[in-house]
């Protein structure tokens, strides 16, 4: 029986929101973490045809359980095939075959420019972050870009200490002018709501916010003065089907890596 | 020409200190147990380079062998940092780890050059990053037909490229299927190449178009079942995620890496007893 | 997304006249019956782009089908010249035919350079050939970092690219093996592709890391049981190399030629047409 | 029983010479025609470990039969691997590891140049010849070159209307000046005998002649002033068991082939 869901965690909602996004058929790039485990529900529920791409080489992976790296052989097993990392990179992603990279972050700006580098200088960093992996290359060269991430000041900066992969840069056509193909990214979904980019500014406004979320509390885990759209909306509650398949994944997920929330972590890679 | 010969006598004698090493593999066939027989003898000064340096080069960092490190993604994926790696970085301990950093796209390009023997490699990569301004080895270049603007780096060629395989045949052949990542490419990149493979077989049986790199193209090939571990060999093994998620502990501290690197690689004198005392390790730990 | 549906019909609708056209295959899985269709359907100022122009290539320009060529190796492999890409370069007949000539090299990299994306292709190459001096495409370049000079090429991007393989399954995905050639380059270089098949099948059951095209990287997937003859798909078919040298006497003239493909291909409404008249002609002949 | 053959062709002390040039265990790019049979005579006799590549991709080809064209079938199925033509030029030969190029010619000149693409000027050519294939690379990045090609003073001529390949360009040092890395031709064997580059000049000069061949023959087919080397040996004549093997191939080809001498024709692809 299909209904809304009563019961869901804010990380759950957040995967449903951002699976809801990739539509059936979408060519996507997938990074490990929480866009895996939203692209794969969108698979496992709505969208039976999206192709999973991963940087390892996949094409077309059809994982029962969720990876828990970018290479792992589930992802190898049940794809249209296998090919060389360079390949990927070459003929896939830069040959622009690629509608939807998804990323994860550790921090954004209010242009949706991502960090995954540093915090504090680059020479001397407070906190060494993995770097850039895929990241720089899907988010110019994909046709649209999803990042999802949980919400809060620290991953929320008014300004990045270190810019690894473009979103708008300074705002406004700054992307354009870069010279840069893909249109960027198209929405950010978080614990709290989604935030999409101003039509001109290209800010990241908040356009909805999850049911029980207030503006201020969403406000409060920005590192910026947050704009939010007047026609606010709020984001359809998970229905029990798409609930029961992410749990499942979850759940299975777990029982073949012998550890709980595989795919989970926020650090992923790419 | 291949030879089938111990990993220690390839260590040695391939690998010199100094030498500018790439042990690859996307998260399948990573080469843990030549990564070992590295820390084991001790070498030293190395230029690492390597996509995804995770704990294999968390490994060889906190034992002291890198001078410098090239890469693009550092980190223990799905579980965190790379304590070892960032105390290099941010405390140089042991010693302080120059580095090199990349984007995915440019150091697969770049291994892809090395195999092609061109001195650099051309992508449309890094526009709005970052990355530019803090390495000088990123430049751009015009499209001497249409005046486009492309990202250049220098190629990769390593002394010496390690990887692990899932077969080789008596002569040498070596197959590998599944997530190939830049094995082949970085092998090709290379000066000599030391393969260690799950099984050594008297045909690899390879089906068409299969990724194979023949005899000639490797200077060492060295039986070591189980040598990808705790990263997995498809058909072989499974990747033990749960040392993945214990190596966050384990690295966490100086002191208990040190442990960990002296009684299970240092004191142990191949692969093999690895195994044997690993094994132990892990039942005593049971026990309690 | 790749539709299965009739040869003619792919290509009426997917190759313009004044296309860039390629249709590759070394030697194995040469797509002869696309071929025959573009003439058929009397496509004409076609840009046509392939490494070894052979019959195919030498049946399209005798048909008027092309106003230029870019190749590197014009032949009838193993037995001569082409007589109607000669009589096209040196009389004009039936329309003059630019070309651009490079090396299989250069044009196997352009191909890769397509695929990728990228406007250029670097290579080591041309050195010392009179080439560069006829060819105002080939050009030199600095590497930014030795200084060290490299060739380059525009990459090769054509509208559409037509390919002949073993199988696909019902849903479009194609698997060729085998001598690969440059196909898969051409394919991803190309707006759009042709693949015309052997076989379709229900499930592709294609080796670990086999050349496939998923179904969304191509058109139109047309399934042509030998529709490589006279060339051949392996697993399938053999080269039919007493045609290569019948062809010869065949396309020596341009009364002989024009009777041919008058006969064989534009009075024949397909290519099972095709193959039947062929076999009457093939048989008559014996009689004789 | 082995011994020297009494009744040989000059077609097949060619090729038995050719075949002996080439070392076991060589690494070598082999052209269609005269230098894919005189590579096979090879492996099949004193060199069975020779890997044999060709540009369509087969890499360790063991043909049987030979290959009519560059692409057979029969040479993907005993091979090492079989990859892609791209990865052939970019990787294995551009790669810098092969050891000898085996080409044929249309011309050549007294530098060892190679024309394959017009006689008479490149607009309005007399003859339109096939074009440059692989050769130009093969002749410029193979560590050393042997050119296999009958003799006759079409083919050898003073100076070529078109260079497709380098050999030595202009002499001397030329070849070294204009940065090709490999050292070039260090043989040129015809069905008169062999000529090799002086060691200072890099001029083509006669130093072996087959049994049975006058040098002024030789002079005779040359289309410049042949130079003889003052230590002019006399070609060893062809083993039985070499020239056994020589026609036991070339009967299995034309069985195999439905006609004579497939792979012998001079026009083979580049």
């Amino acid at each position: 029986m299909d209904a809304p869901a009563v019961d869901f965690t804010a990380t759950e909602i957040m995967t449903v929101a951002a699976s809801r996004l990739l539509k059936d058929g979408t060519v996507c790039f997938v990074g490990i973490g929480l866009p895996s485990t939203a692209a794969n529900l969108a698979r496992l529920t709505h969208a039976p045809d999206v192709v999973l791409i991963y940087e390892s080489g996949p094409i077309g992976a059809k994982p029962t359980v969720l990876p828990l790296s970018i290479g792992d052989g589930e992802l190898a097993l049940a794809a249209d095939t296998v090919v060389s990392t360079p390949e990927i990179f070459r003929y896939w992603l830069q040959g622009a075959r690629i509608d939807v990279g998804f990323l994860g972050a550790a921090q954004v700006d209010r242009f949706a420019n991502i960090n995954t580098t540093v915090i504090g200088d680059y020479a001397n960093p407070k906190v060494r972050l993995p770097g850039a992996g895929g990241a720089p290359e899907i988010a110019s060269q994909a046709k649209e870009v999803f990042i999802v991430l949980k919400q809060s000041t620290k991953a929320f900066v008014n300004k990045l200490p270190f810019i690894t992969s473009a979103g708008y840069l300074d705002g406004g056509d700054a992307r354009e002018k870069a010279g840069i193909p893909g249109k960027g990214p198209a929405a950010v979904i978080t614990d709290l709501g989604i935030l999409t980019p101003d039509p001109v500014t290209k800010e990241l406004t908040l356009t909805s916010i999850h049911p029980g979320v207030t503006v201020e509390q969403v406000k409060g885990a920005t590192g910026w003065d947050l704009k939010v759209s007047p026609d606010l909306t709020t984001t359809a509650v998970p229905q029990t089907h798409e609930l029961e398949a992410l749990r499942d994944l979850l759940a299975r997920t777990a029982k073949a890596h012998g550890q709980s929330g595989g795919g989970q972590s926020a650090g992923g890679e790419g | 020409m291949a030879r089938l010969t111990p990993l220690r006598e390839a260590v040695s004698e391939i690998i010199q200190n100094g030498d500018t090493v790439a042990l690859e593999g996307f998260t399948h066939l990573i080469p843990h147990a030549a990564g070992h027989e590295i820390i084991r003898q001790g070498k030293t000064d190395l230029t690492l380079v390597r996509m995804t340096p995770d704990l294999i080069y968390d490994q060889l960092i906190g034992s002291g062998c890198a001078a410098k490190l090239i890469f693009s993604w550092g980190g223990n994926p799905g579980v965190g940092s790379l304590h070892r790696f960032r105390d290099a970085i941010e405390q140089g301990w042991p010693r302080p780890l120059a580095y090199e950093e990349h984007s995915h796209a440019a150091l697969a390009n770049a291994y892809v050059a090395g195999a092609s023997n061109l001195p650099f490699a051309v992508l449309r990569g890094y526009t709005g990053s970052d990355l530019p301004k803090v390495n000088p080895n990123i430049r751009f270049i015009e499209c001497p037909f249409t005046g486009e603007k492309l990202a250049a780096i220098p190629s990769i060629r390593p002394d010496v490229t390690v990887i692990h395989a899932q077969k080789a045949d008596r002569r040498g052949n070596v197959l590998l299927w599944g997530i190939v990542g830049v094995q082949k490419e970085a092998v090709l990149a290379a000066k000599r190449a030391i393969v260690t493979v799950e099984e050594v077989v008297d045909e690899l049986d390879a089906p068409p178009n299969a990724c194979v790199l023949p005899r000639w193209a490797v200077a060492a090939v060295c039986h070591v079942p189980g040598g990808a571990y705790p990263s997995y060999a498809q058909g072989y093994s499974e990747r033990d995620n749960r040392f993945y998620q214990a190596w966050d502990a384990i690295s966490r501290s100086r002191e208990t890496f040190t442990a960990w690197i002296d009684r299970h690689v240092r004191n142990t004198a191949d692969f093999e007893e690895f195994k044997r005392v690993f094994a132990e390790t892990a039942k005593s730990k049971e026990a309690v």
